[in-house]
């Protein structure tokens, strides 16, 4: 039902054909975009064809061009898609677990563990989002793990709270009591309970913040802390574009492909992402059922 | 109506109390308690169906949560008659009681949950307590449906594709599924139309004759209670005002409390012009109750030493009909006669 | 509601000095070797140093709970400490740079809610209709950018092709007038001061100075705010009052305005104070393209220098910032909503 | 609709006001540097290049480059070079004697005597700031390195916590250690050298921050250390901030120190007119750090910046901008060399490592310490192809560690070249063929952001990777302090380093690469310690101190030699350097010894 009313907004429908797309480019990863023999142990690594520094434009051996360090900015973009599935998805996943474990569990418990907890949750949530990550990348070291990590510590603490509150309503009503009456365990009253009524929210927030990770890695990687330099990542592949962004006085758009397909690429797969968020909110609001 | 099982006791509640705290200030200190359930006794015989009644807020549903332990009791002891012993009902016990006893919640909408299916619902106290085997817990799921006038074609459905009647039907069968002997009625028809109140209620009555079932039937309708109960308990302000055989409470009130309430029952015949008693004033705050006898400012008959007094619960004519009120005998309450309602 | 508000600060304490010790605990899976590049930045200038001298003399090889009781001691004497990448203490680097950052903010956040809203109105209006597609994609577009990218694209229009919105605070003649003595700095915000000063000239560069940036962060936010006034704007077009007045012949102008706009403003009056923290958190990225010297850059910069004293001190100064505004959106939100009771 | 054209008139109108007409400023010269502000601006403190941008047109020294020339230096606050020839300098070399120009004034209008200028150095000795450059003059004053170790010298410990523990006696005596070294005499000034020490000189020459010249008097003014033999320990090794010259600054150069914006991260510089030369032509000069390449570009290109800092890898950026003059291929003396650690640890050193063994996925501890495998990794790398493609031709390829321009470096020494087949050669004799047999896995390390750096080690990656497919080489990034941890404890197989010089001498060069307590050996673990004791140091102690250049060349080419021979680390870049200015930037001077990007005194702007 969910599902018809996606493919009849057209937004939504554009927003699952890109997804689809882009899963269909991470799956079929080899086959477009074959390892190189340069480094073919490790195939997230982007080629170089050259040492040099400077961008060269699209060819006919290179569709996308060359970026900074001369990097194949064809083979950076679809091995990227690999890496923002897996970072989103990781990240998400982990963070939401987290969340929804230590959210559902506080608010179910209550009184003074809830209170403790969001205590703990406000701590969290006291910290600048980027610079807390700037300070873990830089003590942790760079690479796409570290960021990971970064990003987990310091995303659950919203699912925490958004779960808590969902909980909080849930809690009050009868079924509760009627299965705690039923001998159910509190730990199966949770799980079976609690928490099918209260994660739909969740997983529709997890969904479009599925994008915005892949965004910021990518200021991560701005700020030099992002994945390790030719990892195949949108957001490096976009901070190589830094410099050349302005390109030359006669010419403002010289280097437009270094900025243009790793910047097409994540904002295709935010905007992906958003769109069906935006329709799946718009579809389970019971507020905007006219 | 069934005579009354003068036989054992199933039941047995002593000095139950359940306050709330009311906390105040920076450091949530406790300044006070909302005394919802104060020092409550009563038992319940085996097969009877006590029923409690009082105006919204009095404590009757608290009472009943506090004896289920869904709630935490504050004080009192509550026993169980299980296998020919006592056993005292508590937060270590609990777990091991809950076969034996269960409840039915007010609102048939908020007690089921919406994400599963019938079966499941009914199913899962089955499961928790040790029913491994899924076919026979959907075959007693089944039975058990049947029982509450639902066919097994509903076993698939989920609770927003049925009726409120039905769903209180559901409720029951979950009630009903460990078989247990007490079951807490807790208002279990106020939630739906008068037209299936009365099968609900009928449905209640020939499961208790069918499973020899014991009920403490909450409501805050006396004439619902009137039915089912052999016994009656009014409840005011978290205690119990008055207790008795349902015919000599509805025809001999002792309390002036259940008086009014009595008066409250509409007359289906028309030409009986009942006088009315209208009660002054709301219930006052649990938290902050009147001196003396709670009821005092809203007492027609009240007097000095109302005010000062809190009156005890006593056996007034030494065959169970208790009331608390220090006037009882010098007052001649008007109440109605058992067959004068439908 | 004053207990509510009292019992809030009093966890203030609380968050504060988890927010510390997290970066004490984070602290501790560093080298004093590793500290030492607070003070040796980069290997030119790794000369004939001994590097054991630098430990000794900094005290990084004190373990770190002796360190947190000292830094803690140091506090309650009102000292958060000496910055090295900030060369100055940290209460000063706090102090000169926090309000350049809350005159960015200040800026930004009324085109922010202004454009929001009014896309969101848009989007309502013409609720599933291209119209709706289009400023939904608009506004998501602008979310989907990486903030560098879109600052550096406007900082090379507006400055590089154009000339209009240079990079920095302000120019360098006005520069030169606010450093000196004759010009006095009562807030910090160049805009205010500039006009407590009687210096149009100066207000007019300061505020030139932060278009480019304010436009980077509302594009930024608008697909945010689009969203909350979009959904509550339809919620409300579905309550039976507007239909009411629908109903009742009034225009679709004077249905909007009078009835829709203002109760669906309610939820985004209660996200500005987030918003507001957002901004004053998390403008780095705008902060370091546009040269805009502000508390998030020199934060993040003191974190990539490992310079821990800085980074304490302004976490905790972060920490301090964040209780009190959501303190007081959560009051404005009483305040606005007679609904909501403060427990 | 009224309003929307309201409000865009309104708009437009803002747009209007807010174009300024370009205004040039004849008088103002604005450079704009990279990432860093100075971390100080003490001379006997600061040490890194963004300090000496400042400390060197503030402060005056005793000496100076003539024309830029490293061969040639002139008086400046002194009148006369001293030589043995010219009398000053004795003929052992080691006392030295140099005469001090009269009437110069201080920014502050007080004027110059010899006393100011013993002042400078015995104060800066005394605080010996740790990390600060002062080991230049203990060096050839008393032979030692620190503060620490003259009062050792003096008869007390040197590894005391707080100098408070130290006998006030003792530190009596170790300040008479160093008063005697530097002699007052009428206008002159003497100092003695413990033993000859040929660059003393070029230590004493303009562009060394160290040895500005400031003003005592002034300082004591400023309750700093007033000359008080018995008080100098108050202010020594003080925290950097803690120090008076920290942001203020009183010296004799062509320009005062206006104001130190540290939240803005500008120092604003104002022309001194006193200045005994005469006054520069610029009347201000606005030093700004920004990160942002991008936004440095801009202001250049807008003209609101006379000259930025431009990294070499974005040269090609600036090449073609209008108006934009680039000087490239300015000579440095430096070298960027890719060490090897003769020792490794193997325990927590794991992803550097592997195994930690000779089986293929891993190497033992003392891997480099074979210089087969040295030999080999270093005929594996294409100096060619960094040198034009990376460092796109801006520099040369060493003939060893010390840099070409350098006197007594020997421009026919035989070196590496990229040869895959006799690395391969190489390879198949380390460990007895092992090394070939089992191959290898080892990470080599940079510290990140360096993309050049990155660059050198992908193309050693690459070469090694060809010979045998058992060779594994993993390019590894590190955040910079984990680099400098790690480097402590000599735990990276292979590293990249520059070394950019003090002081022009090949002694500078020797002994942070070649001499056992030199910077880099104590990276590059015990092996290269113990080899250096016994075939290094010695040969470095005698260049030192040889006052016959015949006699220097003969061992310093030595010197090089062995280096090579023994492959104990791979240069492979000698870098030039560039400017990047307006062109309306007239008279640039460069010299290889200033850390100032521009030398502001001779500088004028002229409108074309």
């Amino acid at each position: 039902m969910v599902m018809k009313k996606l493919l009849r907004n057209p937004l939504s429908m554009i927003g699952l054909l890109l997804l689809l797309g882009f899963i269909l480019v991470a799956v079929f990863a080899p086959w477009i975009a074959p390892t190189s023999e340069m480094y073919a142990n490790d195939p997230y690594r982007v080629p170089r064809y050259g040492w040099g520094n400077n961008p060269e434009p699209p060819s006919s051996e290179h569709p996308m061009g060359l970026t900074q360090g001369k990097y194949d900015i064809f083979y950076g973009v679809v091995w990227g898609t690999r890496t923002a599935f897996l970072v989103g998805l990781i990240v998400t996943g982990l963070s939401c677990i987290i969340g929804i474990v230590i959210g559902s569990t506080s608010a179910y418990i209550g009184g003074k563990f809830d209170e403790v907890v969001m205590r703990f949750v406000d701590v969290f949530m006291s910290f600048p989002f980027l610079i807390a990550a700037i300070v873990i990348t830089t003590i942790l070291g760079r690479g796409l793990d570290k960021v990971i990590i970064a990003l987990v510590i310091f995303r659950w603490t919203g699912y925490a709270r958004l779960i808590r509150g969902n909980v909080l309503q849930v809690k009050q009503e009868e079924y509760i009591m009627a299965a705690q009456a039923g001998g159910v365990s509190h730990r199966k009253i949770l799980i079976r309970h609690v928490l099918p009524n209260t994660i739909f929210p969740v997983l529709i927030q997890a969904s479009m913040n599925m994008g915005s990770i892949v965004v910021t890695a990518s200021t991560l990687s701005f700020l030099g802390l992002g994945a390790p330099e030719g990892h195949a990542d949108w957001g490096q592949m976009i901070s190589f574009a830094r410099n050349w962004i302005l390109g030359t006085p006669d010419n403002p758009v010289a280097y437009w492909y270094t900025v243009v397909w790793p910047g097409l690429a994540i904002v295709l797969f935010v905007l992906s992402w958003n769109l069906i968020g935006d329709a799946f909110r718009d579809i389970m609001d019971p507020r905007i059922q006219g | 109506m069934t005579i009354p099982n003068t036989g054992e006791i199933l039941l047995d509640v002593q000095g139950l109390r359940k306050y709330f705290p009311i906390t105040k200030g920076i450091f949530r200190r406790t300044v006070g308690h909302v005394k919802a359930v104060e020092n409550v006794s009563f038992q319940v015989r085996k097969g009877e169906t006590l029923g409690v009644v009082g105006e919204s807020g009095c404590g009757k549903t608290t009472m009943g949560l506090s004896i289920m332990h869904l709630i935490q009791p504050s004080q009192g002891t509550i026993r169980l008659h299980t296998d020919g012993g006592w056993t005292e009902v508590n937060a270590q016990s609990i777990r091991r009681l809950r076969d034996k006893m269960q409840i039915v919640f007010q609102d048939p909408f908020s007690s089921l949950d919406p994400r599963m299916r019938i079966r499941d619902i009914v199913a899962e106290p089955l499961q928790a307590h040790g029913m491994k085997n899924r076919r026979q817990r959907y075959e007693q799921v089944e039975k058990l449906l049947d029982a509450v006038g639902l066919g097994s074609h509903h076993m698939n459905r989920f609770p927003h594709e049925f009726s409120g009647g039905q769903r209180q039907r559901i409720g029951i069968a979950r009630a009903l599924s460990l078989n247990p002997s007490l079951v807490v009625c807790d208002e279990p028809v106020s939630a739906l139309d008068v037209s299936v109140q009365a099968q609900v209620l009928n449905l209640l009555h020939d499961l208790q004759e069918e499973f020899g079932l014991t009920y403490l039937f909450i409501a805050h309708d006396l004439s619902v209670v009137q039915h089912i109960s052999d016994r009656v308990a009014v409840m005011y302000l978290g205690r119990i005002v008055e207790m008795g055989e349902v015919d000599s409470l509805f025809s001999r009130p002792k309390h002036p409390y259940t008086e009014a309430l009595l008066s409250a029952i509409p007359d289906p015949d028309p030409d009986v012009v009942g006088e009315q008693i209208i009660l002054q004033g709301d219930v006052p705050s649990p938290a902050n109750p009147p001196p003396g006898c709670h009821f005092h400012p809203r007492c027609l008959y009240a007097q000095e030493r109302c005010r000062q007094e809190i009156p005890e619960l006593l056996d007034i004519d030494g065959q169970g009909h208790f009331a608390a009120c220090h006037y009882t005998q010098e007052l001649s309450l008007t109440g109605v006669s058992a067959g004068e309602t439908a | 509601m004053i207990t509510y508000i009292a019992r809030r600060l009093l966890f203030l304490p609380v968050v504060l000095i988890g927010v510390t010790l997290m970066i004490f605990v984070a602290m501790s899976f560093l080298s004093p070797y590793q500290l030492v590049s607070t003070y040796i930045k980069s290997p030119e200038e790794l000369k004939n140093q001994s590097l054991d001298d630098l430990v000794r003399k900094y005290g990084l090889d004190q373990p770190v709970h002796v360190r947190y009781v000292n830094w803690m001691r140091n506090l309650f004497r009102g000292d958060l400490g000496y910055s090295v990448s900030a060369n100055m203490p940290v209460a000063e680097a706090i102090a000169r740079r926090f309000p350049a950052t809350v005159e960015l903010a200040l800026f930004a956040i009324v085109p922010v809610i202004l454009g929001g809203i009014w896309l969101g109105t848009i989007s309502a209006k013409h609720y599933n209709r291209p119209l709706d597609h289009l400023s939904r994609t608009f506004a998501i577009v602008g979310w989907s950018l990486p903030d560098f990218v879109f600052g550096l694209i406007l900082l090379m229009v507006f400055y590089g092709v154009l000339g209009w919105f240079p990079p920095g605070r302000l120019s360098m003649w006005a520069d030169s007038i606010v450093l000196t003595g004759d010009f006095t700095r009562y807030t910090g915000l160049n805009t205010v001061d500039a006009l407590l000063n009687g210096r149009p000239d100066i207000f007019w560069d300061a505020v030139r100075h932060l278009i480019a940036p304010v436009m980077t962060l509302a594009y930024l936010w608008w697909a945010y705010l689009l969203r909350i006034t979009r959904s509550s704007m339809l919620e409300v077009m579905n309550k039976d009052y507007v239909r009411t007045a629908r109903a009742k012949g009034l225009t679709e102008q004077v249905v909007m305005g009078r009835h829709v706009r203002r109760n669906a403003l309610i939820p985004v009056a209660t996200v500005s104070g987030s918003m507001v923290l957002g901004l004053l958190g998390g403008v780095v990225i705008v902060e370091t393209v546009f040269d805009y010297k502000g508390l998030g850059l020199l934060t993040a910069t003191g974190a990539q220098q490992l310079d821990y004293t800085l980074v304490l001190g302004t976490t905790l100064f972060y920490g301090l910032l964040l209780v009190l505004i959501n303190l007081v959106v959560d009051v404005l939100y009483a305040v606005i909503d007679p609904r909501v009771r403060l427990e | 609709m009224k309003t929307k054209v309201f409000s865009l008139i309104v708009l437009l109108l803002t747009l209007s006001l807010s174009v300024s007409v370009f205004a040039f400023d004849p008088e103002t010269f604005v450079y704009v540097g990279g990432a860093g502000g100075p971390q100080t601006l003490d001379p006997a403190a600061a040490y890194d290049t963004a300090s000496g941008e400042v400390i060197h047109h503030v402060y005056d020294n005793l000496f100076e480059y003539v024309g830029g020339d490293l061969d040639k230096i002139g008086p400046m606050l002194a009148l006369e070079v001293p030589t043995v020839a010219n009398g000053l300098m004795s003929e052992d070399g080691r006392t030295i004697r140099v005469p001090i120009r009269q009437g110069v004034k201080f920014h502050d209008g007080s004027e110059l005597t010899a006393e100011d200028v013993k002042y400078s150095f015995v104060r800066g000795m005394l605080a010996d700031p740790a990390g600060g450059p002062m080991w230049m003059f203990f060096e050839p004053l008393l032979g030692v390195q620190t503060m620490r170790d003259v009062i050792a010298m003096a008869g007390g410990p040197s590894d005391f916590a707080e100098i408070d523990e130290v006998d006030p006696a003792i530190l009596r005596k170790a300040y008479d250690l160093i008063d005697a070294t530097i002699e007052v005499d009428g206008n002159d000034i003497v100092f003695h050298l413990v033993d000859p020490y040929p660059p003393f000189i070029n230590i004493l020459a303009k562009g060394g921050s160290w040895s500005s010249i400031i003003s005592k008097e002034w300082m004591a003014a400023q309750g700093d250390w007033d000359g008080n033999p018995d008080t100098w320990a108050k202010w020594y090794d003080l925290a950097l901030e803690e120090m008076t010259l920290y942001d203020k600054a009183n010296g004799t150069g062509p320009f005062r120190l206006d104001t130190w914006d540290k939240s803005g991260a500008q120092i604003l510089l104002s022309r001194f007119d006193e200045y005994w030369r005469g006054p520069a032509q610029l009347k201000s000069a606005v030093i700004k750090n920004i990160p942002e390449f991008s936004t440095r570009l801009l202001m250049l290109r807008a003209g609101d910046a006379d000259g930025i800092y431009v990294g070499q890898q974005e040269l090609p950026q600036v090449r073609s901008i209008p108006n934009v003059a680039v000087v490239e291929g300015l000579p440095q003396v430096t070298n960027t060399v890719l060490f090897f650690s003769f020792t490794i640890p193997i325990e927590g050193n794991e992803d550097l490592v592997g195994s930690g063994k000779l089986d293929g996925n891993g190497i033992p501890s003392d891997f480099f310490a074979d210089i087969n495998v040295r030999k080999g990794f270093s005929y594996a790398f294409d100096f060619e192809a960094y040198l034009n493609e990376v460092a796109l031709g801006a520099g040369e390829i060493p003939k060893g560690p010390f840099p070409q321009s350098l006197p007594y470096v020997n421009t026919d020494q035989e070196y590496f070249t990229h040869d895959l087949n006799k690395a391969a050669e190489y390879f198949k004799q380390a460990f007895d063929g092992e090394v070939w047999e089992k191959g290898f896995k080892v990470g080599i390390v940079y510290n990140t952001g360096n993309d050049a750096r990155k660059t050198a080690l992908e193309i050693l990656e690459y070469n090694i990777e060809r010979i045998n497919p058992k060779f594994q080489v993993e390019v590894i990034g590190l955040e910079w302090a984990t680099v400098l941890d790690r480097l402590r404890s000599a735990s990276l197989p292979v590293f990249v380093m520059g070394w950019l010089m003090d002081f022009p001498d090949t002694h500078n060069f020797a002994v942070p690469f070649m001499h056992s307590s030199g910077t880099f050996a104590g990276f590059c673990g015990q092996g290269l310690i113990d080899l250096a004791k016994e075939q290094f140091d010695e040969l470095i102690a005698a260049g030192i101190k040889a006052t016959d250049p015949a006699e220097r060349e003969k061992i310093y080419f030595e010197l090089q030699k062995q280096y090579v021979d023994l492959a104990v680390g791979m240069p492979f870049m000698e870098a030039t350097t560039h400017r990047v200015m307006r062109d309306w930037v007239e008279g640039f001077e460069y010299c290889p010894a200033y850390s100032a990007q521009y030398d502001l005194y001779y500088i004028s702007k002229v409108q074309k």
